[in-house]
């Protein structure tokens, strides 16, 4: 199935490798803040006791 | 009529500190702000020179008309005292230096550099700075810091005669400065207490 | 604004420091490089020009934060924005004292450091050329990046950060300028472009820092 | 109803609650099936051999890391002209973005040039310009880190992206001045999309559409977190004035 990538294997892979890293760190990041702001916010609603918006 | 002001809020950081102020100040009016710290003074005075926009309402007021005084004197202390009122005087296109160091006593002090001075000559050098600009309508922040009772006594009688030429002035105090004539205005019914649902940042809130 | 102009060139010889720094730094420089390259003077002549031009840029950075920074903290900056002078004229005026105590010393001292560098005989008409055009955008374009940075802490390494990518088209324009005319050969382009951009950013800039002050002073 | 009306923070976020699944559908598909596409069933190029399957990572990324600074550009003036916030916080959102493509483009340029011309950089005008392009990046997130003040921090980078595209389009050009002052006739072109056959086009296209996809998502769930983190400041100060 693995294509034969030849000589070059090392630079196709390390793109493609470098570029899931990348990409990975980048989705992670984001996720990690989006959750820890939601949890945040949600904590201060309560306490505010409404739920709006 | 100077000044008019209709159902101004003003806002500190996003946070709406004062609200519902109506004012209206003629020629040879003085007004006193009063209020705790934290009550919006300084806010107010900035946002009438035009330093930050109204969070609402309407301020009727001539830009060219208003000479502003901060709690900082903006005095360059590599400067002499003469400098310094000369620069603003120049850039004011007011009238000459001579009248201000007097009204002021600073005349012993001319070729003193600002950095030089005390804290309380300091104060009267900043104040110096409003008879240079020429303009009738003062807005003042606190200009009594560091100043002993006799150049408090010496300030009131400015601010009286620029009243008796026709000038204006609103001032943020905590001290009484000697100046009967001049209404009082308390902040604190005009501070925003219970805030409103829409009350700050309201696109968020 | 000729008060204003009078005023700060005045601060700035009574203050020393703040440019005789700029300077200081330039012809540390011009010393450091020749140390690390090595003394070889074909390779320094080579790279006099851009040696040199880099560094008039980073002596230029050096005293950006205090176009603005002073004013800000003694409280003159807000007198300044309630008075009648327009804040656009304000900021060019101080971006033009900037450059008269920055700038155009550094025009002055270049020359003397072609030497120490190799400079081909050629290029030295065209180094003081480009810098008399550029260095005026690099106090233009440090103006427009101080009054970003005006209120802020950690302003001076900020400044650094946004005014340096802002600086390329000089640099590189300028360079080539004193490249081309060390080796003899034709810069009508560069030397253009290099003096277009002057003037658009002296024309344009004031608007964007003004209203990036006014922002600041909010 | 006028577009403007996704521009209200309450409104946004329920159109992109909406919408959100669907993009990150869309982008995994795209994306799966555009690499899949182009790493398993293209042939070697004649020339560049296997390398030439870095193009479904390298141009999609190049493009997107231009076409974020631009988005940018547009959301900034959205915010300077009709005072949105939302289109400020899309912007601010969107950096970090336009960075990571720009920082794919530059690693996966170097890897690709490494066996082609020898050499993992070369300055050549388009990776200089990609170069400056992140320092643009990091001036932007700097500034917009540094101040405490939502609104001050909108004005100020608003003001530094309208400034900074200026000066970005003035860099590309006076990059391509100086390279070819540099070097007479560089043999190193990176126009390949010029001579790019039907066989690698097509993947490339999904592969395109797909980082146009990612994008969009995380343009999206980014807003929907700075939107938020508003909110959440805003409760904070209610709760301090109270």
């Amino acid at each position: 199935m693995m294509p034969d990538l030849g000589k070059y294997a090392t630079a196709v892979l390390g793109s493609y490798a470098a570029t899931a890293v990348l990409i990975a760190a980048l989705v992670g990041l984001t996720l990690w803040q989006a959750a820890r702001v939601k949890r945040a916010l949600a904590e201060v609603e309560a306490r505010a006791g409404k739920s709006d918006g | 009529m100077v000044m008019t002001v209709r159902n101004l809020a003003v806002a500190r950081g996003g946070v709406t500190v004062l609200q519902g102020l109506d004012l209206a100040l003629s020629a040879g009016q003085a007004l006193t702000l009063r209020g705790p710290n934290g009550s919006g003074k300084t806010t107010l005075l900035r946002t009438l020179a035009g330093l930050q926009p109204a969070a609402a309402g309407e301020i009727d007021l001539n830009p060219e008309t208003v000479a502003y005084a901060a709690h900082a004197d903006g005095l360059k202390s590599t400067l002499t005292v003469a400098e310094n009122l000369a620069f603003w005087s120049a850039i004011y296109g007011g009238p000459s230096i001579d009248r201000a160091i007097a009204a002021m006593d600073l005349a012993k002090l001319t070729r003193r550099r600002a950095g030089e001075l005390s804290a309380g000559q300091k104060r009267r050098l900043g104040l110096a700075r409003l008879l240079v600009t020429g303009r009738p309508l003062w807005l003042l922040d606190e200009p009594t810091v560091s100043l002993d009772v006799a150049s408090v006594a010496l300030f009131a009688g400015v601010v009286r005669d620029h009243l008796a030429q026709g000038g204006a002035a609103i001032i943020a105090t905590h001290v009484d400065l000697g100046l009967p004539e001049a209404t009082i205005l308390d902040l604190d019914p005009f501070r925003t207490r219970i805030l409103a649902r829409d009350g700050f940042d309201e696109a968020f809130a | 604004m000729r008060a204003l102009l009078l005023r700060d060139l005045r601060l700035a010889f009574r203050s020393g420091g703040g440019f005789g720094l700029g300077l200081a730094f330039f012809l540390i420089l011009a010393i450091l490089v020749p140390l690390g390259v090595g003394a070889e003077g074909t390779t320094l002549g080579r790279i006099a020009p851009g040696i040199l031009w880099v560094g008039a840029l980073l002596a230029c950075i050096l005293s950006l934060d205090r176009i603005f920074a002073l004013d800000h903290e003694d409280g003159s900056l807000d007198l300044l924005a309630t008075s009648p002078l327009p804040m656009e004229g304000a900021v060019a005026v101080k971006a033009l004292a900037h450059w008269l105590v920055t700038g155009l010393p550094l025009t002055l001292l270049a020359p003397g450091l072609g030497v120490l560098l190799n400079l081909a005989p050629a290029g030295y008409p065209w180094l003081v050329l480009s810098l008399l055009l550029g260095t005026p955008t690099l106090s233009m374009v440090g103006a427009f990046g101080a009054a970003l940075t005006v209120g802020l802490r950690r302003g001076g390494l900020l400044l650094s950060l946004l005014v340096l990518p802002l600086y390329v088209p000089t640099l590189i324009f300028g360079a080539e300028v004193v490249r081309r005319g060390a080796e003899g050969m034709a810069l009508a382009t560069p030397l253009a472009l290099l003096a277009a951009i002057s003037l658009g950013a002296a024309a344009l800039l004031p608007f964007a820092a003004a209203a990036a002050l006014r922002v600041n002073l909010r | 109803m006028s577009i403007w009306e996704y521009a209200n923070p309450k409104k946004f976020m329920a159109t992109s609650a909406w919408a959100l699944p669907w993009a990150v559908g869309l982008t995994v598909v795209c994306l799966v099936v555009g690499l899949v596409w182009g790493f398993f069933f293209t042939p070697d190029d004649y020339k560049q051999g296997s390398t030439v399957k870095i193009i479904y990572l390298h141009v999609p990324a190049a493009m997107m890391a231009i076409n974020a600074w631009v988005m940018m550009l547009v959301a900034s003036l959205i915010w300077i002209v009709r005072r949105h916030h939302v289109s400020a916080l899309a912007a601010k959102a969107a950096a970090p973005v336009g960075l990571t493509f720009t920082l794919i483009a530059l690693v996966t340029g170097a890897l690709w040039g490494q066996p082609m011309w020898g050499t993992w950089w070369a300055w050549d005008p388009r990776l200089t310009s990609f170069l400056i392009l992140t320092l643009f990046y990091f001036g932007y997130m700097a500034l917009w880190s540094a101040i405490e003040n939502p609104d001050t921090a909108a004005d100020l980078t608003s003001i530094l992206c309208l400034v900074g595209s200026v000066f970005a389009l003035l860099s590309r050009y006076a990059v391509n001045f100086w390279n070819q002052g540099l070097h007479q006739g560089a043999s190193l072109s990176l126009d390949k999309e010029e001579n790019v056959s039907d066989v690698f086009w097509v993947p490339l296209l999904v592969c395109i559409a797909g980082f146009v996809l990612l994008f969009i998502t995380m343009v999206l769930l980014r807003t929907r977190t700075e939107i938020r983190s508003r909110r959440l400041q805003a409760l904070l100060a209610r709760e301090r004035v109270a």
